[in-house]
């Protein structure tokens, strides 16, 4: 069996060996953030973060929406939530978006909100409590593991936009270490 | 029901730059696949192609733009599309073709050209996140990856090291697939494994598949139409597929659930009452050394938190006798991950096994039955099929 | 769902784009076109099982799935097929001038190429007119390395 | 299996320019709400979901993740077919007939107002090597085809705006549709210019929308529900992806899905039908697409339109729901508006569309620009 294809080196085509055409495509949205997410953001805004809950199976879930996915109901109340969690999972990471190596890690998690249903997380990324940037895994390690209880911080309020990123990061603090 | 027989396989080299476009991928995996049935394109009455996000290839609406590469030139033509679950679920879509009796044969076509996008394919998956509550943070495809790892060792306490021996295990088998990435399959230590450079710890570099394009095709015919092809054609017994809520941040990811569901309704379908004993050989979805053990489970061929135990007995060794050789081909890891087409190339894996064609790869232990597993989406969607003489 | 948006102030838009552009490498196939093209030839693939002839060069017979491997140069200059007068750009705003699109095919050759044509005044009969090509100086293989096409007087 | 397959419920919102107050999962969440209603079934009931999407029109990857909250299919098969809404139904027929599922879900909606810049999109949908280069916007191939087609069929910018003026006159009679009106040929001649003989009035207009369809085996049909809408046969056809090998003047994609739907139905001769909801993304598609169905021969479908045969009280009503152009262009959900409108019709609830005892509908999909593939689906309310 002669398995066929032709394998290419990075050279080939900087060198421009092979044939090849660029094309950067102009794909722009607005998207409908919809009932549940835009009373989600107008509560971040201001500093709040909102839950929803299902009246038949009782679960106060983040991020809100407006129908429960397991009973297939209308959510029918806002709920409050603390800004402060419990890391469910975490990672920390040396890579952007786009791959890109980075010099110092993020840490990703996700983040079990306070007042919400057991397991309700969102993702976030923590920072060290002073020096906000972390210096390396081993850093991290000490301050972070599963479990681990963490609080929001915020934009200053004339800085919000009414978007997840209107917290800045979570920090760690005392009692979850 | 009709009963769906494989006839034919096909796959293209792997490789992190393919000169080829999709189409042409396609073609080479197809008519492959058509030689080894022994049919032509007028033979084939309708044709299945998957393939993973068109970002990748860079065309939207790509199974039009690789419809004629995969033969379906004026042929009823369908592209499903379950993220990285998509591999398993084109012979899947293939099976309801024919087992509801619509046609009698269905060529079905798994392509993935990564390397178009740019600056990195890993950056194209900053868009299966969510765009309201996760892209703003400068998403990257390994933080799903390594929360989930992180949640699976935690929750086991499943060492590093033992999740290293998957890699292990899978680069050193991908060294006798002919298709295999270069610079991909190799024999590693542990420890190289372990201290290959953090990628988003705990996820090291050697501990992810590579980026490839590639494409795998195979052909499906009904019962009637492959009784011509004498006794050792290989049979689709048992097919399931499984999606879980897309709000991942609000599962427990220390256990694929989607994939035990899948998992069931396969063996359902297949009348198989104890996997451990009736699988004799598994690809189960290895793009991340834990995901290999962590599908074991899913698939209920092992207990939960007890894949790497069995892995460190070397229960799961391509040679093992008595144990159930796991990704004998090598996997993602050791062969290559060109998404859909990956999916494929371990349904194909099966199919050779059964017919005692996979030459070096040809596990030690009889097998009369084997299972091919993908996963795909947000730690979201399982794929299951098994094959059997 | 027992609540709604009922001010329109409470409506929130999120704007944003899908990340990363991308760099195609020509196939086997595109590649001999283009090669081709940079020596002001146009080049079809001719399937040895239908022995029919394809512009542009594809390695696989659409029809026959068969692979190709012999390609041969098309003489002959190609005709309009059909055209078009284009007034939008891909922002769907007016353009300047409106430009005429046209899909060229040759005398017994399956397929075609689709480009542009000037150097015309709109009251001629365009259908069945052939074409010749104008090319740029400096051709690097890519299909703009013919400016446009001209009515063959 | 021989039996056949049913539709027997069905759900959809409004048809609307914008949709800013609801949510993609909100807007599919109600026509579920309203599907599963109809049909008299909870979620849990349903075997297995199908979804239609494209990631680029939605602005996500792989965006079959976001599919399975918003029509109740946690933990449930589901998947997504790329394609039109007809050869998605075609996966959920095929799923039921293997036996394995008694009851199925489709599921197709657009947010086409979310796309910035949807000719962008389009063009990203052309050959990358051999025509994008090229920098055009990708309607004008509906440009190089309409030309074409009325040189070789004879037929005229009169027939083609007549079209206009038929489909959006019967969307006044449709509630949910976005686009209705009462316009005359000259307003659709005059029309500004846009990729000539193409004009502005002769493009339909996107519109926002969800649809939901639950379909069932027909001996479970019959038990849920007493109007069940039979699928009598169903056909979808890829021609070529490549601009340079499609046929300019026949709707080749059709005529093999019709072949298909027409022998699977038993369909003698394509009259039979009583009404059909035909693609009309562009005005002069409905012209091509109704001789591609053999429902007028070559180059006749103008002088039929002409004469009223295909008006709402003619010998055969096309889009009495008033297609895309008086609806509204709904992407690869378009054939979900027209498989909703059979329903209603078969089920003798299209209220002021009512047209009288029809039996067998057909409704006929296009993918668009710049595409050469579709399907047909045939549909009876024949016990």
């Amino acid at each position: 069996m002669e398995f066929k294809g032709t394998p290419l080196k990075d050279r080939d085509i900087k060198e421009k060996k092979v044939f090849y055409v660029d094309w950067h495509v102009k794909a722009h949205y607005a998207w409908d953030c919809g009932i549940a997410l835009s009373y989600f953001f107008e509560g971040l805004k201001n500093g709040k973060i909102y839950g929803r809950r299902c009246p038949k199976c009782k679960r106060v879930m983040v991020p809100p929406r407006m129908f429960c996915e397991l009973c297939f109901h209308p959510t029918d109340k806002w709920i409050l939530l603390k800004d402060t969690g419990r890391v469910n999972t975490f990672s920390v990471s040396y890579l952007n978006w786009d791959a890109s190596r980075r010099e110092k890690p993020q840490v990703p998690a996700v983040i079990e909100i306070d007042g919400a249903s057991e397991g309700m997380g969102i993702l976030h990324l923590i920072a060290h409590p002073e020096k906000i940037e972390w210096e390396n895994l081993e850093e991290v390690l000490k301050y972070i593991k599963v479990g681990t209880k963490v609080k929001a911080v915020w934009k200053d309020e004339k800085e919000r936009e009414g978007k997840i990123t209107d917290i800045k990061y979570f920090i760690p603090i005392k009692e979850g270490k | 029901m009709q009963k769906v027989a494989v006839l034919g396989a096909g796959l293209t080299k792997f490789s992190r730059r393919a000169k080829e476009t999709g189409k042409e991928l396609a073609f080479y995996a197809a008519k492959m696949a058509l030689e080894e049935a022994g049919l032509e394109i007028d033979d084939i009455d309708a044709v299945v192609c998957v393939s993973a996000p068109d970002a990748f290839d860079g065309v939207h609406m790509k199974g039009e733009y690789l419809s004629d590469g995969c033969g379906a030139s004026k042929k009823p033509f369908m592209r499903s599309y379950v993220g990285g679950g998509s591999g398993v679920f084109g012979i899947i879509n293939g099976w309801y073709h024919i087992a509801s009796g619509h046609f009698n044969t269905c060529l079905v076509v798994a392509e993935e050209k990564m390397s178009s996008s740019m600056p990195h394919p890993q950056g194209i998956f900053n868009a299966i996140y969510d765009q309201f509550l996760e892209r703003p943070l400068g998403v990257n495809l390994l933080w799903i990856f390594s929360l989930e790892m992180q949640r699976y060792m935690s929750v086991h306490k499943i060492p590093l090291e033992t999740i290293a021996l998957v890699a292990v295990k899978n680069k050193k088998n991908g060294l006798d697939h002919p298709c295999a990435q270069e610079g991909i399959p190799g024999n590693y230590t542990v420890e190289e494994i372990v201290n290959s450079e953090i990628m988003c710890w705990p996820v090291t570099r050697l501990m992810v598949s590579p980026v490839t394009d590639g494409a795998a095709a195979i052909v499906l015919a009904s019962y009637d139409f492959a009784k011509k092809f004498g006794k050792d054609v290989i049979w689709i017994e048992g097919v399931g597929w499984c999606l879980d809520t897309s709000y991942w941040t609000n599962r427990d990811l220390y256990y694929p659930r989607y994939v035990e569901y899948a998992a069931r309704m396969a063996y359902e379908m297949a009348g198989i009452k104890d996997p451990k004993k009736e699988i004799h050989v598994v690809e189960p979805y290895d793009p991340f050394a834990y995901k290999e053990l962590h599908h074991l489970e899913g698939l209920l061929l092992a207990e939960k938190g007890e894949a790497p135990k069995l892995l460190e007995k070397g229960f799961w060794d391509r040679d093992t006798e008595n144990g159930i050789p796991s990704s004998p081909s090598g996997g993602l890891l050791g062969v290559g991950n060109p998404i859909a087409a990956a999916g494929l190339m371990k349904v194909i894996e099966i199919y050779w096994q059964l017919k005692g064609k996979a030459g070096k790869r040809q596990v030690k232990r009889e097998v009369k039955r084997g299972l091919a597993q993908a996963w795909g989406d947000l730690m979201q969607v399982g794929t299951v099929v098994i094959l059997g003489k | 769902m027992i609540e709604k948006i009922d001010k329109f102030d409470k409506i929130k838009i999120l704007k944003g784009e899908k990340v990363g552009w991308h760099r195609y490498t020509y196939g086997n196939g595109e590649e001999i076109f283009f090669k081709n093209l940079i020596d002001k030839k146009f080049f079809a693939s001719k399937c040895k099982n239908c022995g029919k002839l394809f512009i542009p060069t594809r390695i696989y017979c659409e029809d026959c799935f068969e692979e190709i491997n012999e390609f041969v140069e098309i003489k002959e200059l190609p005709y309009i097929y059909s055209y078009t007068l284009l007034f939008k750009d891909l922002e769907d705003n007016d353009l300047k001038e409106p430009e005429i699109a046209i899909f060229l095919k040759w005398e017994n050759v399956e397929g075609g190429i689709i480009h542009r044509l000037k150097e015309i005044d709109l009251d001629e009969i365009l259908i069945g007119k052939k074409v010749e090509p104008v090319f740029k100086e400096k051709r690097e293989g890519n299909i703009n390395d013919i400016l446009y096409f001209k009515i063959k007087k | 299996m021989k039996e056949r397959v049913a539709i027997i419920g069905i759900g959809y919102t409004q048809l609307k320019p914008i949709s800013p107050e609801v949510s993609f999962r909100e807007m599919i969440y109600e026509a579920a709400v309203k599907a599963y209603n109809d049909a008299g079934i909870e979620p849990k009931d349903v075997d297995t979901f199908v979804a239609i999407s494209e990631d680029y029109y939605e602005g996500t990857a792989i965006f079959d993740e976001y599919v399975p909250d918003q029509i109740g299919a946690v933990l449930k098969p589901v998947h997504t077919i790329t394609q039109d809404a007809i050869t998605a139904l075609a996966a959920c027929v095929m799923q039921i007939k293997t036996g394995i599922f008694k009851i199925a879900v489709l599921e197709g909606h657009s947010k086409a107002s979310n796309i910035v810049y949807p000719s962008h999109i389009d063009a990203f949908a052309l050959d990358p090597i051999l025509v994008r280069p090229l920098g055009f916007n990708p309607i004008f191939l509906a440009g190089l085809e309409m030309q074409r087609f009325l040189i070789e069929t004879g037929n005229t910018e009169y027939h083609t705006s007549l079209v206009v003026l038929k489909n959006k006159r019967n969307a006044l009679k449709n509630p949910i549709a976005a686009y209705p009106g009462e316009i005359s040929i000259d307003d659709v001649l005059s029309s500004n210019p846009v990729s000539l003989p193409l004009k502005e009035l002769d493009i339909s207009k996107k519109a926002d929308g969800a649809f939901v369809i639950v379909l069932a085996k027909e001996s479970i049909a019959k038990k849920l529900v007493d109007k069940p809408v039979y699928i009598e046969g169903i056909g979808w056809l890829q021609e070529t992806p490549n601009i340079e090998r499609r046929d300019f003047v026949n709707a080749i994609y059709l005529q093999g899905a019709a072949n298909m739907a027409y022998r699977e139905a038993g369909i003698k001769n394509p009259l039979e039908i009583d009404f059909a909801e035909i693609d009309d993304t562009f005005s002069y598609k409905e012209l091509q697409h109704i001789e591609a169905l053999g429902i007028a021969r070559f180059g006749e479908s103008g002088i039929m339109l002409e004469e009223g045969y295909f008006d709402f009280d003619g010998a055969i009503p096309i889009n009495v729901s008033g297609g895309s152009l008086g609806c509204g262009n709904l992407h690869d959900a378009n054939s979900l508006r027209g498989i909703v409108e059979a329903v209603l019709q078969l089920r003798n609830e299209a209220g002021e569309r009512q047209i009288e005892n029809a039996e067998i509908g057909l409704v006929a999909s296009w993918r668009g620009i710049p595409t050469a593939s579709g399907g047909v689906v045939i549909l009876s309310n024949r016990e």
